[in-house]
């Protein structure tokens, strides 16, 4: 017995999928959609959980996950429901949910948000201002351009510190959200580490470094687009990371390696988030008719990375120190809001995608050997 | 064509509204079919009397076809249908009464649009006739 | 007739080769030169040309012909045409038969020209024979009455007495209940422009009260019943009201007397006082003293004085109409105790809960108590499933119902109400599905159920519980609570057993009325002259029943408009010199044409109306003694048919 | 078509106006709800004249099979009423000529104008006996089989047509002359010197009953209407199935195969805002299961599914109707098909959710796929009113002034409309109409002239 609850498609439908209640339950967008398969059919089905109100149906629902919002369910929607919002809505929730103590939430409303991003923003401001080195000289800044203006060193310890925490966060939602999917299967189906090892492997390969699913949507610029968004950001990650090797650990990686690489990755990457950019601008598509403002926080915030670290590259090779300074500051800034709020924000979806893929891929091949465990969904309790 | 009537000769009771219009289109369409059937046409199919056919048997007819409307018939509708297969049925005992046999009497709906069928039907008929040739009195 | 020498005249026609390419024409004229009779045979090359009509007409006047026979085409294109020469000719013209020799003969013997020739000299042969036997006939002539009875004073009836009575006919119009509108005024607001049921009705009452040509009876019934197609006479019955002043006048002292009786206009959800006025704007205006209920009549007397009047006595009308419309309308679906949790508090009918919002001014409250949520429960007393042969069920759809509970949920979810729609389809059809989009857009929740697993209402704490399997959500048992229940209840026809009997018009398995035919005559009964429309013959909405009325005005403006009506003289007549009154005709005939009469000086024999005789013949075929036949198409002519087709031709 | 146009095409020099004409009433469209209206209101007495656009009367109706619920056959129930109207003394019909505008000089007084198109056929000697068809060697497809089969360029429009005459298409005649050779009638009845007429018409009211036309199955481009051969839409099977039809036999497009696994597909182009017409078209569902039961008696080994988002058997015994179709084997699946892929073979796999069953993924392997198509309006009446404005709704379909009052009245008084013009509906429902449009006109007349 599942008490329907109509308070929570209203939740939803603040996050995007304002429409979800036209749905007259044709079926056309579970069928047309490329990526829906047997025993994962969506989005029909989700949209049934969120106008009945079985939350804990759609958090547990792997397929939430399984859509790259390719649109075709919108285009073809006879109601003009909307069924591709409605999926990346109940991402949105499922972010927020997922998160540790839902602090997510807080990105996922317009006021908390504003104000949490300006805070984090003026705590890595003012973080920097204060390690700052207050008496440098021109000629050192000549010298050690650009580190002298902050410690090399601070970045650095700040950096792995961010990052640990960071990781650790993001560990902690995907162990929340594992527990949510795997309510959705039999627990009996643990499975030999062999197979989960594989699975992972292949996961990674597939659907992390080729993103083959996305590949199954029509438009290809947008797979492109997505491709260029995420290598760019790993590459300009790597990149990074030789500088630190090099000036930290002296690994003698050529400077002009970590240079290269920044260049051809933030091209991709702001390639990459000008394409997004343009296109929930101009709004043609269906994914980009509605923007939440997480959306463009994620798009700005990558975008930003990308051009400021693309323009303290050209002003230090031109000689604007003063530029240079001012952007590395604000290049910083971006970095840390980006990263330290990754776990709860629509970047997370990097994390979560695969996850889902890889437990799904993982949990139904288990499911199948072992005929009619699936069936037997365990009763959540919240 | 006519060898001294070895050839049977059919009596087609037709009804203005439908199965008449339904014959014509059978000419429409140039469909063959036996030339030896004369159509007489009625309002209703449920206005053949038994003695009709009884007397088309005895002057000159081998068969009687009746060419009914079915359900579709603008008077009776559905009832046009058990009313006429009243009749057939007295019909076909009067016939055995006088000795001849009921099988040269048929029914079939044919609607206004029918050719095909009507073609069907009344070649069949034609060809059970004629398997039965004549018509004599006390042939059962 | 029959001392008259008989001239017939014969023109088989080419057809400009139509005919010619594959009947030898000529040797069709010269094989019926010598029938009995045939004083001109010809052929012709355009029978249905001018030039070839005036030679017809010439040769009648010049070899004084008093028989025609052209053979040509089908007689479905030209037997008019020629029949029309023909009696330019001055001949009657049912002196006239039309051989089929093309769509029968030539084009469908393409392959043999011998065959096509001995066929098309038969059909000529038996139209020959016909018009030996031929007697002129007259086409019968009634004389209509320009009055049309309308029954039933819902907006079917007021719609059509309203068209009838704006082309001048006089209408006569009988409602059985105290007050005009049927179920109408008991609707809070309608699809699609949220009028009042009240209004719609007001709207149409005021336009017909002000015409001089309509007579209104409330409280009345039809108590005989005669006559045919332009000539009906009928008795009408006024029971008395035993009030004699307006509503207003003694509006104050009705609210004196206690509330007694279940109030049938509010379904019960009210009571009502023993004199009573349903409605504000119900017309007549004067109220009505319901003296079965009344226990108490002293006090009433002493109470209004003068305003009553128990003496009054049922009254009686003679009418003579022209033709009949019945528009007896629908009564909702009640349902059993227990079906669908009906009889428990908070479970109402959709026509209830239109009750409940109008006595709330919009607002929906029950028992005091606010409403947040509601369900729909759909199909209910609609498509229902027949178990055993006995069972009275419904089996069809009742059409308005998605409709009517959509719009109602819309205006409710204006009202912050939330609804859930339980339902097997939904069936907003046409331009109605706006109204489906826009009740789920809004956020109405909508459930399918299995008919084998109908919705269970449980009671929870002061809520209802709703336990439904859901369809659409892979059979998802879902729990809901509401405040209300509504009931979807689909129409069943009003019963009127005695009125049935005295029209002698016939309902269908579904219990409806039974039109003659859905496309050809949809609301023509098989009684010539009695008509039905709006619910009494289907489930409809509003609209539908409007154009239903309208139609069925139409048809009864086409009766009464003209002084008289003309009728195909095809009919069946009897000899009572002959008639052995069988009965047998009377039993087979399908429109009731044929009565026993009483001949001067034979007695008591079988009699054909011919304003009710439609011509099939039926009755032809079972007469014993051949005393009863078909004008027009006489057995001796068909006998005559087969004779003359049945003869061996040699060419 | 517009004189204009006319003019254009250069054929005739001259258009020939004729003098005014009076009239009761005017129907525009010769379809059962204009036949309908016209045959009440001259049984009423009153004088009446039809304008059909196509070279006969009898609408959409006359090329249907049967239909539901009774199974009655079309024919027989268009073809005495076409007929009827055909003979009527009081009814005069103006055919394959166009509305060409309307004015309203006062209430009871309409202007119009009409364009008569030349048929290139004398129809007073013309007996229609198709002797100008045979000879005649150019083929095109056939409009009244949707293609299915070929015409000639003189045809009879189609065989119970009325008036049963020819007509000589200009657009592929090659002017051989052939058929003029062809004709038995003397003179012959072709005649190429017609020129389109102007009749002038004065009428007191207008009865609007022009219809409506089929959704373009094209614009659902997932079902590859027009491109994959198999995908036909349902008024092709409707001919198939009708005693008239083109084959004599069921057969599908591609390789003239017997199909034996068919699959509806309803709501096309109705009940869908991608292609802008929220409506539901009212009549699909239970044409789709008329059709669904001709095909399970003509091929009685066949299966047909029919695949559907609500049935919407409302109808008087309709309900009945779907039931008894679902005892036959009939298979009904809720769900609505997303896309169509077509096999090498010719045969077509659709993909749908199956709801009912739990919501499972489906494929499906069908030789033959039917698009029950939606009903569209035909717009062009509205834009012949001059002066005044003829309402219609956002889809296009005429509104009546007050739905609950006068379901039939238009925005102009005076004019009416009836049947599949007010929005898509079945046979009975448009002949009421029919009947309704008629009683509204004679009441309007007798009113505005003072009768009473």
């Amino acid at each position: 017995m599942v008490r329907v609850d109509p308070s929570f498609v209203e939740r939803v439908k603040k996050l995007g999928a304002f429409d979800i209640t036209a749905c007259y339950n044709c079926g056309n967008c579970t069928a047309i959609c490329p990526l829906s398969s047997e025993g994962h059919e969506f989005p029909r089905k989700l949209i049934r959980y969120s106008i009945l109100g079985m939350e804990n149906k759609v958090i547990s629902a792997p397929e939430l996950w399984l859509c790259y919002y390719c649109g075709e369910c919108t285009d073809t929607c006879p109601r003009q429901a909307d069924p591709g919002g409605l999926m990346m809505a109940l991402r949105r929730y499922a972010i927020s949910k997922y998160s540790v103590g839902k602090i997510a939430r807080i990105f996922y409303d317009k006021v908390a948000a504003a104000f949490s991003w300006t805070i984090l923003s003026l705590i890595a401001l003012i973080g920097l201002v204060m390690f700052m080195n207050p008496n440098v000289s021109a000629s050192e800044m000549e010298q050690n351009f650009p580190f002298c203006f902050i410690g090399k060193e601070f970045i650095h310890d700040a950096g792995l510190v961010l990052g640990v925490i960071v990781v650790a966060l993001a560990l902690v939602n995907l162990y929340i959200m594992y527990r949510s999917i795997s309510l959705g299967y039999s627990r009996r189906a643990k499975g030999s580490v062999g197979l989960w090892v594989k699975n992972l492997v292949l996961t990674l390969i597939r659907e992390v470094a080729a993103q083959l699913k996305y590949t199954k949507c029509e438009n290809k610029l947008r797979y492109i687009g997505h491709m260029s968004l995420f290598w760019g950001f790993v590459g300009l990650f790597i990149a990074t990371i030789t500088g630190f090797l090099r000036d930290y650990y002296d690994i003698m990686i050529p400077p002009e390696v970590s240079l290269g690489l920044g260049v051809i990755f933030g091209i991709l990457l702001i390639y990459g988030s000008l394409y997004y950019m343009v296109g929930r601008f101009s709004k043609k598509e269906a994914y980009a008719k509605y923007s939440h403002h997480t959306d463009w926080v994620f798009l700005w915030l990558l975008f930003l990375t990308g051009i400021t670290g693309f323009l303290i590259t050209i002003f230090r090779f031109m000689g604007y120190p003063f530029l240079t300074y001012v952007l590395l500051l604000v290049h910083l800034v971006v970095v840390f809001d980006l990263l330290i709020t990754a776990p709860f924000t629509k970047f997370s979806h990097a994390i979560y995608r695969p996850l889902a893929i890889w437990l799904s891929d993982t949990m139904d091949q288990l499911a199948r050997e072992a005929p009619g465990e699936k069936e037997a969904v365990a009763e959540v309790s919240q | 064509m006519n060898e001294g009537g070895s050839e049977p000769l059919i009596l087609v009771f037709s009804t203005n509204t439908i199965s008449d219009p339904g014959i014509d289109f059978t000419g429409l369409m140039h469909l063959h079919y036996p030339t030896r059937t004369v159509i007489v046409r009625l309002p209703c199919s449920s206005m053949v009397r038994p003695q009709f056919v009884l007397y088309a048997l005895t002057h000159g007819f081998d068969g009687v076809f009746i060419a009914a409307d079915g359900p579709d018939c603008p008077y009776l509708a559905a009832a046009c249908v058990d009313i006429t297969s009243q009749r057939m049925a007295e019909a076909q005992n009067l016939l055995k009464e006088n000795g001849i046999k009921p099988e040269r009497l048929a029914m079939a709906g044919i609607c206004s649009v029918c050719a095909e069928p009507f073609v069907r039907s009344i070649k069949a008929f034609y060809d059970r006739i004629k398997d039965l040739g004549k018509v004599e009195i006390g042939e059962v | 007739m029959s001392e008259e020498e008989l001239r017939i005249g014969v023109y088989v026609c080419h057809c400009g080769g139509n005919i010619s390419d594959y009947v030898d024409v000529k040797k069709v004229v010269e094989a019926i030169k010598g029938e009995p009779g045939v004083v001109v045979a010809k052929d012709v090359m355009f029978a249905c040309s001018d030039s070839s009509q005036n030679e017809i007409i010439n040769d009648v006047k010049e070899h004084n012909l008093n028989r025609v026979v052209v053979a040509s085409c089908s007689p479905k294109l030209h037997e008019l045409t020629f029949r029309e020469t023909v009696k330019r000719a001055g001949l009657n013209p049912y002196l006239y038969y039309h051989a089929n020799i093309r769509e029968h003969v030539s084009w469908a013997h393409t392959d043999t020209r011998e065959g096509a020739t001995e066929k098309a000299i038969r059909h000529v042969r038996a139209a020959i024979a016909y018009v030996r036997n031929a007697k002129p006939l007259e086409p019968i002539r009634q004389k209509t009455m320009h009055a049309v009875l309308v029954i039933g004073g819902g907006i079917a009836g007021l719609r059509a007495a309203l068209d009838l009575s704006r082309t001048g006919l006089n209408v006569y119009l009988v409602e059985r209940s105290p007050f005009l509108g049927g179920r109408t005024p008991q609707l809070y607001r309608v699809y699609p422009d949220g009028r009042r049921g009240a209004d719609i009705v007001k709207d149409l009452v005021s336009e017909l009260i002000r015409r001089d040509n309509v007579a209104i009876y409330t409280n009345a019934e039809i108590k005989s019943f005669s006559g045919y197609i332009g000539n009906f006479e009928v008795e009408v019955e006024i029971k008395p009201r035993y009030i004699k002043v307006p509503y207003d006048e003694i509006k104050e002292k009705i609210k004196e007397l206690p509330d007694e009786i279940p109030d049938e206009f509010n379904y019960g959800l009210t009571k009502r006082k023993v004199i009573y006025y349903p409605y504000e704007g119900a017309f007549p205006r004067i109220p009505v003293l319901d003296l079965d209920h009344c226990s108490d009549v002293e006090t009433i007397k002493e109470l209004l004085g003068d305003a009553v009047d128990l003496e009054q006595k049922p009254e009686t009308v003679k009418l003579k109409v022209g033709a009949v419309i019945v528009a007896t309308g629908f009564d909702p679906y009640e349902p059993k105790e227990g079906e669908f949790g009906y009889g428990r508090q908070g479970v109402v009918t959709l026509p209830q809960l239109h009750r409940l919002m109008d006595l709330g001014n919009g607002e929906l409250k029950l028992n005091g108590r606010e409403i947040r949520d509601v369900a729909f429960v759909y199909c209910v007393g609609s498509r229902q499933k027949k178990s055993s042969e006995e069972e009275e069920v419904n089996e069809y759809c009742s059409r308005y119902c998605c409709n009517a509970a959509m719009y109602i949920s819309s205006l409710l979810m204006e009202q912050g109400i939330r609804t859930y729609h339980i339902f097997r389809d939904i069936r907003t059809y046409g331009r109605h599905e706006r109204m489906y989009d826009e009740v789920s857009r809004k956020g109405g929740i909508f459930i399918k159920y299995n008919e084998d697993e109908p919705p269970e209402i449980e009671e929870e704490g002061d809520k209802l519980l709703l336990k439904v399997k859901d369809l659409l959500t892979a059979g998802e048992q879902l729990e809901i609570p509401v405040d209300l229940v509504v009931l979807v209840t689909g129409m069943v026809p009003r019963k009127t057993p005695e009125l049935d009997e005295l029209l002698r018009i016939s309902r269908g398995r579904d219990r409806f009325y039974v039109e003659v035919h859905p496309k050809l005559r949809p609301v023509e009964t098989a009684i010539g002259g009695i008509f039905i429309a709006g619910a009494c013959q289907a489930p409809r909405d509003i609209c539908e029943t409007l154009s239903s009325a309208s139609a069925a005005a139409s048809k009864a403006a086409t009766v009464t408009l003209r002084d008289v009506i003309e009728l195909e003289p095809f009919k069946a007549e009897v000899d009572p010199n002959i008639c052995d009154l069988s009965k047998k005709c009377i039993e087979i005939c399908p429109y009731e044409a044929i009565e026993i009469k009483n001949y001067e000086g034979i007695g008591e024999k079988a009699w054909v109306n011919k304003a009710k005789c439609m011509g099939c013949g039926a009755c032809v075929a079972v007469c014993p003694t051949e005393a009863i036949q078909l004008n027009g198409l006489t057995n001796e002519q068909i006998r005559a048919m087969i004779e003359a087709a049945g003869k061996e031709v040699i060419i | 078509m517009s004189v204009k146009s006319w003019y254009e095409r250069k054929y005739y020099g001259e258009i020939e106006d004729l003098p005014e004409e009076e009239y009761d009433v005017l129907v525009i469209g010769g379809g059962i709800a204009g036949i309908q209206a016209a045959l009440d209101l001259g049984d009423m007495g009153f004088k009446v004249v039809l304008v059909e656009k196509e070279p006969s009367i009898g609408g959409f109706m006359y090329k249907l099979s049967k239909t539901f619920p009774t199974m009655d056959c079309a024919s027989c129930i268009a073809t005495p009423r076409m007929a009827q109207v055909f003979h009527h003394p009081m009814i005069d019909l103006l055919i394959y000529s166009e509305v060409e505008e309307i004015e309203k000089k006062g209430e009871g007084d309409f202007r119009v104008k009409v364009l008569e198109k030349p048929r290139f056929v004398d129809s007073s000697r013309c007996t229609g006996c198709g002797q100008c068809e045979l000879a005649c060697p150019v083929i095109v497809p056939h409009e009244y089989d949707w293609g299915l089969a070929g015409r000639k360029a003189v045809y009879i429009p189609f065989d119970t047509a009325v008036p049963r005459i020819a007509v000589v298409d200009l657009d592929h005649c090659i002017y051989c002359g052939q058929c003029e050779r062809a004709c038995p009638t003397e003179p012959p009845s072709i005649d190429f010197t017609q020129v389109p007429k102007i009749h002038h018409l004065k009428v007191g009211a207008i009865i609007i009953a022009t219809g409506f036309h089929l959704f373009d199955a094209r614009l659902k481009e997932n079902y590859h209407f027009g491109e994959y051969p198999n995908v036909i839409h349902a008024m092709h099977m409707d001919r198939l199935l009708a005693p008239t039809r083109p084959y004599h036999a069921i057969l599908r497009p591609s390789d003239g195969k017997e199909p034996n696994n068919i699959a509806y597909i309803l709501c096309v182009g109705s009940r869908d805002k991608t292609v802008n017409n929220p409506n539901c078209s009212q009549i699909c569902c239970m044409y789709s299961i008329k059709q669904a039961q001709l095909i399970m008696g003509a091929l009685p080994l066949a299966d047909v599914t029919i695949y559907y988002i609500d049935i919407r058997a409302f109808g008087k015994a309709f309900e009945e109707f779907y039931q008894q179709a679902k005892d036959m084997g009939i298979m009904l699946v809720k769900g609505r098909v997303a896309k169509i892929e077509q096999k090498e073979n010719g045969d077509l796999i659709v993909w749908y959710e199956d709801i009912e069953n739990g919501g499972k993924l489906c494929k499906a392997e069908h030789d033959l796929v039917v698009l029950s198509v939606g009903l569209l309006p035909n717009k062009e009446i509205a834009n012949v009113f001059k002066g005044q404005k003829l309402e219609v709704d956002d889809v296009g379909w005429i509104k009546p002034v007050d739905e609950n009052a006068n379901p039939v009245e238009t925005s102009i008084r005076g004019v009416f409309a009836a049947g599949t013009a007010l929005g898509p509906k079945d046979i009975p429902d448009s002949v009421i109409e029919g009947g309704a449009a008629a009683m509204q006109c004679a009441a309007y007349l007798s009113e505005v002239r003072g009768r009473h």
